[in-house]
């Protein structure tokens, strides 16, 4: 019969209206000021550096300005300075420090390649979207202190992520003070056996 | 009176039937284009009709040229990933697998099962969510006000949920790496993805019932944009335009790359080579992207998602050529690289389905009137991204 | 009232012919057909009325547009006006003026009734009814001409001229 | 059948509120002396008309986006006022804040003059609906006629636009929208016609009336509700879909083809009065398909005569446009041949063949017993499903949905 397509086509479109109104599956519109998004834990928008303590994020950022986000960033949009002087980091060992570290979110596409390359996990993607300045060209260039965020926020966002790298941390910082106490162990004992042998003639 | 455009210029491929030749009026050379609400993006049209029939039709594309290959041999192998998305905006998870293969080929690493399975899940949603979209930006060009289209948005909404809790990113993924993938699937995420693909063939079921039997529809498609499967095969079209003229060729099953053989699933393939076919072979093909879906997700292993010897940096491939090549939702994607041994690539080409597929649009669209060459258009389904690079 | 009804009709045509563009004066022609559509409300025929703008305004306007369109004609192409056309102009002058005064006098020659009170109001059923008592016959012709008029259309439109490029509708 | 005896005291000619309206008019009428008092009552049904209709189309707009929102299952505009009903306003101040743009190479006076012809004429067509049982804004005798006549002429205006806007795309389209417009002309008032004759008075009051009454106190004597009646209900329905050039048949602004069509020179206010010229004819259109075919401001059952006629009226009238917006939420458009082989090769001899079961429904009305009425009934039926299908089978003759093969 010539109209049932069509008839048919109807039918659909009256359910999915009936529907709009009762059916969640269908009414699927948040409106978007009133209610904010709720973001998957992965999801990822500007990259932001990681400071151990959030009250002073310039003297325990975990950044070593080591430059492999630089590198490795496809549009090339990560500026490093290495600092002149070295700072004791978490473990105590004396590391460099980006004096300074800027990035310039107009040309960053959040493709978290950075995060990936960085061995320190200095630097993670944070998840604030709504960062819209009327500044071109300074609003966008972020520099060093902009971008710290301390470590707590970064459990706050991606928490699963952020134990799994304390808890790597924290593996690595104690391996490293075993090995240092081990040195110094080793340290403290060699030059006790290194004082008796001097005796013997060389063969 | 009506703006007289080359008067009856010679018809330059000889294909062109004499169109009313004893009657050479005045052509009228309409540009559509290229901010035109139909073209799906940067892309122009100069049509020459005669009256309303069109006598010859020239694209225009380019626009959105961004130098991606030049750019691809002056970064890593990694740093291309995330520019593999910009191609097919809307198969972002597609273009990186193939990227991803034809590394993998060049550099011998070998992905974990698990890892394959994911890729195929992740490829079959794209899927999913391409030809869906593709079918309410067709629907949008024959006139529905948007309805099928916003149903279709619906539908690809949750599986780009989907996508940003695995990857991070809607549409922009980068999530493929050279031997696996980068984030393990979470139980939770193959519970809902799973939920998503039983509820996906109702939501066929609403969509054909809106469209496959509505009378108007069928009289604005079958029989408009015919394409011969000759003339399908000697254009080198690949995807749902060539099995529409009857040619199965598909790569899934062609080529049996990663463990596509492990699924059974079956290759549409339509008679008439016209638009009706066109959409009625991307609404099979999702059919069969649900089966694959549901096999896959049923038997997903355990175990690691990436190959051990893969390095994340200083991938430094020794020299020579690999073309990795995968059946994406418009046709076959491929990537061609060259390597001399330095962490760039010495060549790197990208074999783009959509922009193959739009060489036969003036074939396709000789003879008729400009209503349907922005249906025809529609249906060979293209995205400039890809088109233009 | 009825000099205001003259204008509305005479001054359009007139219009109609002196202008250069094609469109303009179909338009001015549309615009005398509804001053006549006027004159006939004013005179109380109601149904003619309405019958006049239906059918001329609706319909005819459209033939003498689509006409008006699909020919090609070229503006520039207005021959000036050499010595031939202005002898043409001359004599067509000539002739209007002896048929105006031809009409003129027969105007005024024959003796018009003067107004007999109301114009008598004429419903539609009486209409209908005189229409297919007195006047059955001639109606019944036309009707024929009419339908045959359309069934012709509608089976040439019926008869696809071949089959048009691109398969189906 | 006179109304059940209880309803006797409210006689729905006395009910109050069904002589509001004509209180209200005699008091406005008073104000003036008597010569003028003629004058003063056409002008204030003039004035409610416009100022009721406009604020209709205002409304109209908005349920128009609302209604399609939910059925695309998205909320529509809800951030001008509660729910969004300030949007008519904000879309009123926007178009008469924007800037008018004439095209130079425009024909000034007649860019200027199609919207205004076009929203006159649109209006003009409601002088003759009987919006309530004493509410006809004016008793013509050939009201029909009338109505059609200005329907008629609106196509004229529409040539105006396309060819005053100097402009390829609008030309193109204002040669589709007449040839669209003219061949929808005739099933329009074919399928008018077996109504005016069974009614047997082209004056739409007439119509009305001849639609009064209820068997059993329940099913009305709506011309819908006879074979010949649904058949004729459905043309009328597809030629006023065509002749407001709205969704399948919206070829003249098919965005998708020549961007706005015949309205692409046009901005600012002029492009609002031609969409409030739109709206004006499918109200026209769908008040005048009520008042032939659903009975105008009858009720529908004996018992709910309380409600006032004109209530009646503009519910049924709402009912047709929402439909008519539900139909623009689905549908695909047609193509310009399509568009015209439908409507010849299809409407108009379904609705000549209307004509003859009209007839045959007319002659048979004497037909009485239940197995003649049944039998009239089946006949008519059969008169109007044969057409139907055998007609429709040819139109779609190379269409249909077909089956598809796997590859091996």
């Amino acid at each position: 019969m010539l109209g049932s397509g069509i008839i048919k086509g109807l039918a659909v479109t009256a359910k999915n209206l009936a529907g709009s109104f009762h059916d969640p599956a269908r009414y699927v519109t948040q409106e978007f000021p009133e209610v904010q998004p709720q973001l998957p834990e992965n999801s990822r928008n500007f990259p932001f550096l990681v400071a151990d303590d959030g009250a002073d994020p310039m003297g325990t950022l975990r950044c070593v300005a080591c430059q492999i986000c630089e590198k490795e960033c496809p549009p090339q949009c990560i500026y490093i300075e290495k600092s002149k002087d070295k700072k004791p980091d978490a473990a105590g060992k004396l590391q460099l420090y980006p004096a300074v570290f800027a990035i310039d979110t107009s040309v960053c596409m959040s493709c978290q390649i950075c995060v990936e390359v960085c061995p320190f996990d200095a630097i993670k993607m944070d998840q604030v979207f709504a960062i819209a300045t009327t500044d071109r060209f300074n609003g966008l260039l972020l520099n060093r202190e902009q971008l710290a965020k301390s470590n707590q926020y970064y459990h706050s966002i991606h928490p699963t992520e952020a134990t799994e790298v304390d808890a790597r941390l924290a593996a690595e910082r104690k391996a490293a003070e075993e090995k240092a106490r081990a040195a110094a162990a080793a340290k403290a004992a060699a030059p006790k056996p290194a004082a008796p042998p001097p005796p013997q003639p060389p063969a | 009176m009506l703006a007289s455009g080359s008067a009856a210029a010679p018809f330059s491929s000889a294909s062109v039937r004499p169109v009313h030749d004893e009657f050479h009026g005045d052509l009228l050379e309409v540009s559509m284009g290229p901010h035109h609400p139909s073209t799906h993006g940067v892309f122009r049209m100069m049509v020459t009709l005669d009256g309303e029939t069109i006598v010859r039709l020239k694209p225009v594309f380019g626009y959105l040229h961004r130098n991606h290959e030049k750019l691809g041999e002056n970064t890593t192998y990694l740093g291309s990933m995330p520019y593999t998305d910009r191609l097919d905006y809307l198969c972002s998870m597609t273009n990186n697998w193939a990227y991803a293969l034809a590394v993998e080929k060049l550099a011998g690493l070998v992905p974990p099962e698990r890892a394959e399975y994911i890729r195929i899940i992740l490829a079959e949603l794209t899927r999913l969510i391409n030809h869906s979209g593709l079918i309410g930006f067709l629907m949008q060009d024959t006139g529905c006000s948007g309805t099928p289209l916003m149903y279709a948005f619906r539908e690809r909404e949750k599986v780009l949920d989907l996508f940003e809790a695995l990857s991070g990113s809607r549409m922009m993924c980068n999530y493929q790496r050279f031997g696996g993938c980068r984030v393990d699937l979470t139980p939770a995420w193959v519970d809902s993805a799973r939920r998503l693909v039983d509820a996906f063939p109702r939501f066929l079921d609403e969509f054909e019932a809106l469209l496959t039997g509505n009378e108007i529809f069928m009289a604005r498609t079958q029989g408009v944009g015919r394409l011969s499967p000759e003339l399908a095969v000697n254009a080198g079209l690949t995807g749902p335009v060539l099995r529409a003229t009857g040619v199965g060729h598909d790569l899934r099953k062609v080529d049996a790359y990663g463990l596509y053989p492990r699924f059974d699933f079956r290759v549409p393939i339509g008679a008439h080579g016209d638009t009706y076919d066109r959409y009625m072979i991307r609404v099979l093909e999702m059919r069969e992207s649900v089966q694959i879906l549901q096999q896959a997700l049923r038997d997903l292993p355990a175990g690691p998602i990436m190959d051990p010897k893969a390095k994340l940096r200083g991938l430094r491939p020794k020299a020579g050529e690999a073309y990795g090549r995968i059946e994406g939702a418009k046709g076959e994607i491929g990537f061609f690289l060259i390597s001399d041994g330095s962490p760039n690539p010495y060549r790197y080409r990208i074999r783009p389905p959509s922009f193959i597929n739009l060489t036969v649009l003036e074939d396709l669209c000789l003879g008729h009137t400009v209503a349907d060459a922005v249906i025809i258009l529609g249906s060979i389904d293209i995205v400039l991204g890809e088109v233009d690079r | 009232m009825i000099l205001l009804l003259a204008l509305l009709i005479l001054v359009p045509a007139a219009a109609a012919m002196l202008r250069r563009n094609l469109v303009h004066s179909a338009l001015l022609l549309v615009l005398s057909w509804a001053g006549l559509a006027a004159f006939y409300l004013w005179s109380g025929a109601e149904f003619v009325a309405f019958a006049q703008v239906l059918v001329y305004v609706g319909a005819v306007s459209m033939v003498v547009l689509f006409a008006v369109l699909l020919t090609r004609q070229n503006p520039d192409r207005a021959a000036p006006p050499d010595a031939a056309a202005r002898l043409r102009a001359g004599a067509a002058v000539l002739t209007a003026a002896a048929v105006g005064a031809v009409i003129g006098h027969a105007i005024l020659a024959t003796p018009l009734p003067a107004a007999a009170g109301a114009p008598p109001v004429l419903t539609v059923r009486q209409l209908g009814l005189e229409l297919m008592g007195r006047h059955a016959g001639s109606l019944l012709v036309i009707g024929a001409l009419l339908t045959v008029a359309l069934l012709g259309a509608v089976v040439l439109a019926a008869a696809e001229p071949g089959e048009k490029p691109g398969g189906k509708p | 059948m006179p109304p059940a005896p209880i309803f006797a005291t409210l006689d729905p000619d006395r009910a109050f509120l069904e002589r509001a309206p004509l209180l209200v008019r005699d008091f406005v009428t008073g104000l003036f002396p008597p010569s003028l008092q003629w004058l003063a009552g056409n002008l204030l049904a003039v004035v409610v008309i416009v100022l009721f209709f406009a604020s209709l189309f205002a409304l109209l707009t908005l349920a128009e986006r609302k209604i399609l929102g939910r059925i695309q299952n998205r909320p529509g505009p809800n951030r001008t006022g509660p729910a969004g009903l300030l949007q008519p306003l904000a879309d009123a101040v926007k178009t008469l804040v924007k800037e008018d743009i004439v095209p130079r190479a425009a024909d000034q006076v007649l860019h200027f003059l199609a919207p205004v012809v076009l929203v006159s004429l649109a209006l003009m067509a409601f002088a003759v609906l009987p919006y309530g049982r004493h509410l006809v804004p004016v008793e013509l005798d050939a009201a029909v006629l009338y109505f059609f006549a200005a329907g008629a002429a609106t196509e004229l205006a529409v040539f105006m636009a396309g060819w005053a806007s100097r402009n390829k795309y609008s030309l193109l389209a204002a040669m589709r929208a007449l040839a669209q417009l003219i061949s929808y002309e005739l099933p329009l008032l074919l399928s008018v016609v077996p109504v005016v004759m069974l009614a047997g008075t082209l004056s739409t009051t007439g119509i009305v009336a001849a639609q009064a009454g209820w068997t059993y106190g329940v099913i009305p004597h709506w011309h819908v509700l006879t074979p010949w009646g649904a058949a004729g209900f459905l043309l009328f329905f597809v030629s006023a879909l065509a002749e407001s050039n709205r969704s399948p048949f919206d070829l003249p602004e098919a965005e998708s083809e020549l961007i706005a069509g015949h309205l692409t020179e046009y901005s600012g206010f002029k492009y609002a009065l031609f969409f409030m010229a739109e709206y004006f004819g499918m109200t026209a259109l769908c008040g005048m398909g009520v008042t032939l075919f659903l009975g105008g401001w009858q009720a529908p059952c004996a018992f709910l005569e309380f409600i006032p006629s004109y209530a009646w009226f503009f519910a049924k009238l709402l009912l047709l446009l929402g439909v008519f917006m539900w139909i623009r939420g689905t549908l695909p458009r047609l193509r310009i041949d399509q568009l015209t082989r439908f409507a010849w090769k299809f409407l108009v001899p379904l609705a000549l063949i209307n004509l003859g079961t009209a007839a045959f429904w007319q002659l048979s009305a004497g037909w009485s017993g239940p197995a003649l009425q049944l039998a009239r009934w089946l006949v008519a039926l059969a008169l109007v499903a044969g057409p139907f299908t055998l007609l429709g089978r040819r139109l779609s003759a190379g269409v249909a949905p077909r089956t598809y093969r796997y590859a091996a």
